[in-house]
């Protein structure tokens, strides 16, 4: 492995050859006690362009550079030894590699002998702003376009105005164009001068600038008709943004309704049984992808996200033997008795509640892979979420996996067989047994995977199972027991009557007691569910 | 022949036999010397007052038992919502008890943390939310503690049972309502005091609610409703009507062809289930000392169902027994002692008590009565 | 088949006395559709006061869908039904029962739980209010009536035999004699002989054909051993229409009626 | 036959009842350790426990309480608010300690309060809560509102430039509370109405898509922030979604008034990184006594195989927890008895040292004078001090904010008459 060595020797090189950087001599100069020197020394970065500088100062920003031997270095992680010594592992500005002593061992510096370089509480600011300063000539599309955005809210300067004029006609993005001709309509606003506020305003009402709402009504000529006909405008495109919001809002939460309902459509709606420990299933779902995070080792630094990949599967597969598990001890003998499946089952959960509190502890925490933070904004305001996406996907994925299951596979068909009428089935050769497991395991595994897919949206507790069971039996009875397709659109539609409740009128607690009313209403009128059977049978 | 014509076994509902009746009457027997000797032995200082506090408010928890075992034992209606009417009938108590507790500038304690005065005000306008100067008399909340309960649950029965929902229909429909309710009452508008609830009470007409004699005196007053409450249970259960009830159960198709309104049955019986969980709560709140939103939880209404299957389902001293054991064994097995060498951790006792709930299920479908009454072996038919 | 068409086929027949005089219970238009499937579709049916019908047909002819719709378990789609000259087709279930139609299912519904008296006893004509549950008592007369009809269906020693326990055969006999022992008019007696050895089946034979002298009897049934000891007039039902009427022997050479239980 | 069969269960039930507990030798002082270790709120109190019976013994280690050892009794009340008032009769009547230490819900405390009112006993309360309350049987060692909630007002508005304010909370009472509160205070200082919106969403939601994206609208110029009393394990769904949909701390900073570390161990702390929150103690304060502290927490809990092990961290109720037994132990010392009424006498006004720092009881309201710090969460799960206050800050058992006429109503409880 030669050319390793040899990287690290270019490296160290480099570490050597700083010192005849210009950046690192101003760098040095934010460390110094006068503040004047410092707001100096931070112009001067910030119109140098140097695009090295950005993570150096979000690093300086959050005090993570060191002085060290007459050279600023960034401090990684502090490292704290069994005596709760601290200790600063040092690495080298701009690469970001750890520098290395001549045997090969990190420094580890003892946290009292090192000086930090850090802005004052209300510098933080103004490095902040110099950040954007410095991303608005970024490669990056993402960042020029945040950096963009962020520097219309900033103060008012004549020298941003100018360089945004000049990303509004040169930049090849159109999103970062429009967003330069609305941050710079925001900065013309505060100039104080009449005539540029009123070209801003005809500018923000054309762009139909959300963002400019509050200054505008703030402005002192805010009864103007050209300032009411520019808000106007914004407020068509507000409410556009609302209707988006709580159509995507209200399919992710059905989205994630349906998943939790599906495995308790398969338990409860077609074998019968009232799984009180559906919850729990879910449960060790999240916990099977919290230990395959362990397993592989991933973190926020390090990530490795095939942890996440492998989960899917696992969590399926533990879930499934768990609903095994219990099927084989204690379901198998309740196939007569339905109702009482439910004080059984909630003893199961009970047991696999404390137990995994006493096995596990009670706070565990699962990230998200790196792939499904974030989102992407479709339009100014209209932003979808990866993992919102992914649960959309996922749930799609696995309604259509269990309608192909049930429909095109002789495993399925046995399935609903048994469900149907098990004497007969069983006098047709059908192994019952093993099909009732089969069909409780499936149901449990479904319910593993809900639980893995909530890791990307809340966390990770014992009785996190608790929170979603009533949740989900109301999908389930509301949908129409024994019917998928009822599942899918009550999952759905109980989600975008909550979120459309939360967003107009009632805040969320209203919103659910709301629905539940509704629920209630709708059992009434049909008691049934949505998709009830019909005909002679369907009663008795 | 000779039981046709004496006719002593036709009014037994479930408990055929004479010797079932035997049996029911030792049983209450033993349960009722044993619960009337406690006040004593508190007053000869071998057991703790708190002890006899303690059981009273399991006996109170046996009434609710009792309803739902009626419901559900009888007539086969698995309701996840006696909680709420045992809530209702203790917020009633526990609003007029927060009366005479400590009051400052005319309004009780528990409700000046959640006052809705505007921010910036004075307290100008203390005045009492209407549904708070009802409960200022006594006799009037015992009324409406167990009106208002039966009313609603007329009400929810009359809605649900005539449109005829059915089975696990019902029970979620039910359960929806209490997370509803609950989410209704922790809500600081709504004037309740929140999820902290109401406590901190004083008296309770004029008596001191320390005084180990009031403590006693509740404790006699719920073993006395108890034991009513468990006669006109037997009486319902023995009649004609209670016969109907099982019918429901049974097959409530056949009983509508026998010209009979299953609803009107259901519902009449939901309402009177409604009543005893509301007396429940009126006798629970002020030995407790307090009442909060969180008896609405799920896990409330699911754990009251369990009492009545631990106990015996469709066997009115099944539903009692069942209250009190699970109670207490929960009460021992959430405290830390030892037995000559073995140490219990408190901890572990949701493993227990859910082991207890599978092999009750699994192994006694009749419960510890059932149990029993093969141990003590009169009794060869179960029902 | 000419003389089942009324003879006024437009006019209502509540408000024609003459149909009160001589039906007890009749059916015009009635479909009952269910998903798309139409499992009942009778133009016109009726019975006679003191009639006994047999009805009988293939497995889904409609048959049990029709006792559901007089008895007001399944509304019908379309199409009224008269009873004693009063529409019926709208009322509640209990309602028609205490009217005076009484009907025993397919598979004989008992209480399992209640002993063989006490399923007797909740059968016992008389108010069926929730109050008058509370507070009844039954009398000596009522007794005695119990235990003479149980003695008549042989179950006099059961009487305090929960009817969980019982044998298939008791059953149908607990059915049908709660179902005589409420006294309806209109007796709608689904399958009796189903599951029954051939003496069990005779004595239930016998017990409708007793019924017959005072009562109205509608009989669905497939044994045709059966059907020829009532000896009396039969529909056939096929695909929910009313495919054949008229004495057994009749029926059983049309060659539509053939076709429809062999052909297939 | 049947009766004495019965009388034979019955009676042996009833002993097992009465005998819960092993009579312990005398030597021993009993102290009661009421946290829940099941159901919803074990995952806060566990910790609490923990510390607990570490102080206890560090206390016995050092030679007890007026020569005596101390023995802590464990119950687990469940999260059951009954419970609470029923294992509180317990540990006073049954197993008469000396002290109790518990609670972390609000209505945990107010379930309990009337049996320590009734019997005289002492109850240490070691959480940040609504306030609106003084019982004299109830030494509170945990924040009260002006403790916590005004000073990080004060800073959002001052350091972080901050005129509009999103709260948002669970609903229940200390959100509700806090927020009226915080709401006072922030009119008081003269933001307008407009600029505070309130919201409150159900225990274990788990959902924030709307209120996020209300959120972002509100914070559209850059101008707001979050005031977070939310609860428990809703702040991970919250966080999560809040980076999700592209807010940072910069666009918009959240003020967390319930996020510790020890609920930082719960969560995907990355989208975390930058945001605040307000206490009177973090584990990173860098006194020797904390480090002490810290290592004593960790080792304990290694060395006792808890859940966790080393990687256990201590945060502001463990501190209050704490030093609540070790304010007792000195107080009890002091007193050379541990009769309430003595106990409480000597730890009116009385001054102690505690992992963060010297603090003190006031003489009056029982509560506890205590610094104010901000941190900003790292992405480690610890927190960077970023403000402190000058010196300790006086505990206001009823907020001056609400109760402007200085009318307070009397503290219940206290001696036997």
């Amino acid at each position: 492995m030669n050319w390793v060595n040899y990287l690290k020797l270019l490296l160290l090189a480099g570490a050597v050859s700083v010192q005849a950087d210009p950046a690192m001599e101003q760098l040095k100069k934010l460390g110094s006690s006068d503040k004047d020197v410092r707001a100096a020394t931070l112009q001067e970065i910030a119109n140098s362009g140097d695009q090295r500088m950005i993570p150096v100062l979000s690093d300086y920003r959050l005090g993570s550079l060191f002085l060290y031997e007459d050279n600023v270095v960034l401090g990684l992680d502090i490292y704290t030894n069994d005596d709760l010594d601290e200790f600063v592992p040092i690495a080298e500005l701009f690469s970001r590699e750890p520098l290395l002593k001549p045997d090969g061992s990190a420094y580890l510096i003892p946290i009292e002998e090192i000086e930090c370089i850090e802005p004052s509480r209300k510098e933080r600011k103004s490095v902040l702003e110099a950040i954007t300063l410095l991303e608005l000539s970024a490669p990056d599309n993402e960042q020029r376009l945040e950096a963009v955005r962020k520097t219309g809210l900033g103060e008012f300067s004549p020298i941003l105005i100018s360089k945004l004029r000049n990303l509004s006609e040169s930049d090849p993005k159109r999103g970062i164009r429009r967003a330069a001709d609305e941050s710079s309509a925001l900065l013309q606003l505060r100039s104080g001068d009449p005539s540029e506020q009123a070209v801003a305003i005809e500018m923000l009402g054309k762009l139909r600038s959300v963002r400019s709402r509050s200054f505008l009504e703030n402005l002192d000529n805010a009864d103007a008709p050209a300032v009411q006909k520019a808000l106007k405008r914004i407020t068509a495109k507000e409410r556009q943004i609302s209707t988006f919001n709580i159509l995507n809002s209200g399919i992710s939460t059905g989205s994630v309704l349906v998943l939790m309902a599906l495995g308790l459509a398969v338990t409860f709606g077609m074998m019968g049984i009232i799984n009180m420990a559906h919850g729990e299933m879910m449960m060790i779902g999240a916990y099977t992808t919290y230990c395959m995070q362990q397993l592989f080792r991933h973190t926020p630094d390090d990530p490795h996200n095939m942890f996440f990949i492998i989960a899917l599967p696992m969590a399926f597969l533990v879930s499934a033997l768990f609903g095994g598990l219990i099927e084989w001890t204690v379901v198998r003998r309740l196939y007569k008795r339905p109702l009482e499946s439910l004080l059984a089952t909630y003893g199961v959960g009970l047991i696999l509640i404390q137990t995994t509190r006493l096995i596990f502890g009670d706070n565990r925490s699962c990230n998200t892979p790196t792939w499904l933070q974030g989102g992407v904004e479709i339009a100014e305001g209209m932003s979808l979420s990866f993992n919102r996406i992914f649960i959309f996907i996922l749930c799609a994925v696995c309604v259509g996996g269990v309608v192909a299951l049930m429909r095109y596979t002789t495993l399925g068909l046995k399935m609903r067989a048994v469900i149907q009428n098990r004497d007969m089935a069983a006098s047709m050769g059908i192994n019952t047994r093993m099909t009732d497991s089969f069909t409780f395991m499936l149901g449990s595994g479904l319910a593993g995977v809900a639980g893995y897919a909530l890791t990307t949206i809340g966390g990770i507790t014992p009785d996190m199972g608790q929170n979603y069971i009533v949740d989900s039996f109301l999908v389930v009875v509301t949908g129409g027991v024994g019917n998928l397709a009822g599942v899918v659109c009550s999952g759905m539609g109980l989600g975008l009557l909550n979120k459309f409740l939360e967003g107009t009128l009632f805040g969320a607690v209203w919103a659910k007691i709301i629905v539940l009313m509704v629920v209630i209403a709708f059992i009434q009128y049909k008691p049934s569910g949505l998709f009830a059977a019909k005909g002679r049978l369907a009663d008795d | 022949m000779t039981n046709v014509e004496t006719g002593s076994g036709y009014y037994l509902g479930s408990l055929a036999g004479s010797s079932a009746k035997q049996l029911n009457k030792g049983f209450l027997g033993s349960i009722v010397a044993l619960a009337s000797l406690l006040p004593m032995l508190a007053y000869a200082g071998i057991i703790s007052v708190e002890t006899v506090n303690m059981i009273g408010r399991y006996m109170a928890l046996a009434i609710v038992a009792l309803g739902l075992d009626l419901i559900w034992g009888y007539t086969g209606i698995l309701s996840l919502c006696q909680a709420l009417f045992f809530s209702i009938g203790g917020y009633a108590m526990g609003i007029y008890l927060a009366h005479q507790g400590t009051l400052h500038n005319g309004i009780p304690e528990a409700l000046y943390v959640v006052y809705p005065y505007k921010v910036g005000e004075t307290r100008g306008m203390e005045v009492l939310p209407w549904f708070w100067a009802i409960f200022k008399s006594f006799n009037l909340t015992l009324i409406l503690g167990i009106l208002l309960p039966g009313l609603l649950a007329g009400f929810i029965g009359f809605l649900g049972f005539k449109s005829r929902v059915k089975g696990v229909y019902f029970s979620i429909l039910t359960q929806a309502l209490t997370v509803a309710a609950m989410m209704f009452f922790s809500k600081n508008e709504m004037k309740l005091c929140g999820t902290n609830g109401l406590t901190h009470f004083k008296t309770i007409a004029g008596f001191d609610l320390s005084d180990p004699n009031v403590k006693i005196a509740l404790y006699v007053v719920t073993l006395i409703c108890l034991i009513v409450a468990y006669l006109l249970c037997l009486a319902i259960t023995r009649s004609r009507f209670g016969r109907v009830l099982l019918a429901v159960r049974d097959s409530e198709t056949a009983l509508r062809f026998a010209g009979y309104e299953p609803f009107a049955f259901k519902t009449a019986i939901f309402a009177f289930a409604g009543m005893l969980a509301g007396l429940a709560g009126l006798l629970y709140t002020p030995q407790a000392n307090i009442i909060t939103p969180s008896y609405m939880e799920a896990r409330w209404s699911i754990l009251m169902v369990i009492w009545v299957a631990v106990g015996g389902r469709g066997t009115l001293c099944g539903a009692v027994v069942g209250a009190l054991l699970i109670n207490l064994l929960y009460s021992v097995l959430t405290s830390q002692w030892s037995i000559g060498s073995f140490d219990w951790k408190p901890e572990y006792w949701p493993i227990v008590l859910g082991l207890l709930f599978i092999v009750v299920v699994l192994a006694l479908p009749n419960g510890v009565i059932g149990v029993w009454r093969k141990m003590v072996g009169k009794v060869t038919e179960l029902d | 088949m000419d003389w089942i068409t009324p003879d006024y086929p437009n006019e209502h027949p509540a408000q024609n006395s003459l149909w009160d005089k001589k039906y007890l219970l009749f059916l015009t238009g009635v479909t009952a559709v269910f998903d798309g499937f139409k499992a009942l579709d009778i133009d016109y049916f009726g019975i006679f006061h003191n009639e006994l019908r047999v009805i009988i047909g293939p497995n889904g002819a409609g048959k049990s869908t029709m006792c559901d719709v007089i008895t007001g378990k399944t509304r019908p789609t379309t199409g009224t039904v008269h009873y004693n000259g009063e529409d019926i087709t709208k009322k509640p279930e209990a309602e028609i029962v205490r009217s005076g139609i009484g009907r025993k299912f397919q598979t004989p519904t008992v209480y399992d739980s209640l002993t063989v008296y006490q399923n007797m006893e909740l059968s016992l004509p008389g108010p069926k209010g929730v109050w008058s549950a509370l507070t009844a008592r039954e009398t000596k007369v009522e007794r005695d009536r119990i235990m003479t009809l149980l003695e008549r269906v042989r179950l006099l020693d059961a009487a305090d035999t929960e009817a969980r326990y019982l044998s298939h055969g008791q059953r149908q006999w607990l059915a049908i004699s709660s179902l005589i022992l409420s006294q309806p008019r209109l007796l709608l007696v689904d399958e009796p002989a189903a599951g029954l050895t051939d003496s069990e089946t005779e004595l239930t034979g016998e017990l409708l054909l007793e019924l017959k002298k005072d009562h109205t009897l509608i009989v669905i049934e497939h044994d045709m051993d059966f059907v020829r000891q009532l000896d009396s007039r039969v529909t056939v039902l096929c695909e929910g229409k009313s495919m054949a009427e008229g004495p057994l022997e009749e029926v059983k050479v049309n060659p539509d009626v053939i076709e429809a239980y062999l052909g297939r | 036959m049947i009766r004495e069969n019965f009388l034979k269960t019955a009676t042996a039930v009833a002993a097992l009842c009465t005998v819960t507990g092993a009579v312990q030798a005398e030597e021993t002082i009993k102290v009661g350790v009421l946290h829940s270790l099941s159901g919803t709120m074990a995952i806060s109190e566990t910790s609490l426990k923990d510390v607990v019976l570490m102080a206890v013994d560090e206390v016995n280690a050092a030679g007890g309480v007026n020569g005596k050892q101390l023995e802590a009794v464990v119950v687990d009340p469940a999260s059951d608010w009954p419970l609470f008032n029923e294992k509180a009769k317990e540990l006073i009547t049954k197993e008469n300690v000396a002290v109790t230490f518990g609670c972390w819900t609000s209505v945990s405390r107010k379930s309990c309060l009337p049996v320590f009112e009734e019997y005289n006993a002492l109850l240490f309360y070691p959480v940040q809560y609504e306030g609106e309350e003084q019982s004299l049987n109830v030494f509170y060692t945990g924040a009260t509102p002006n403790q916590q909630l005004i000073p990080a007002a004060k800073y959002m508005m001052d350091e972080m430039g901050c005129t509009k304010f999103y709260l948002l909370g669970t609903d229940y009472v200390f959100p509700r509370t806090a927020n009226k509160v915080l709401k006072a205070y922030l009119k008081s200082v003269g933001v307008p109405d407009e600029n505070i919106i309130e919201e409150y969403t159900p225990f274990h939601h788990q959902d924030y898509q709307t209120i996020v994206a209300n959120i972002k609208k509100f914070g559209a110029a850059g101008d707001a922030c979050v005031l977070s009393t939310i609860n428990g394990d809703s702040n991970v769904p919250f966080y999560k979604e809040f980076a999700n949909q592209g807010l940072t701390s910069e666009l918009c900073p959240i003020m967390a008034f319930s996020v510790a570390e020890d609920e930082l161990r719960a969560m995907d702390v990355q989208p975390l990184v930058g945001h605040l929150a307000a206490w009177n103690y973090f584990q990173s304060i860098k006194t020797p006594e904390n480090k002490a502290f810290v290592k004593a927490f960790k080792t304990y809990c290694a060395d006792n195989n808890l859940p966790g092990g080393k990687d256990r961290v201590t945060d502001d109720p463990i501190e209050a927890a704490y030093f609540g037994v070790k304010a007792w132990a000195k107080a009890a010392n002091a007193a050379g008895s541990v009769d309430v009424d003595a106990v409480r006498e000597e730890l009116n006004g009385m001054e102690f040292d505690s992992p963060g720092g010297k603090k003190k009881f006031d003489a009056v309201n029982q509560h506890t004078y205590k610094p104010v710090l901000v941190g900003e969460i790292l992405k480690n799960g610890q927190f960077k001090i970023v403000w402190e206050s000058e010196g300790l800050v006086k505990p206001d058992s009823y907020s001056t904010l609400l109760h402007t006429d200085g009318n307070f109503p009397a503290p219940t409880g206290g001696p036997k008459k």
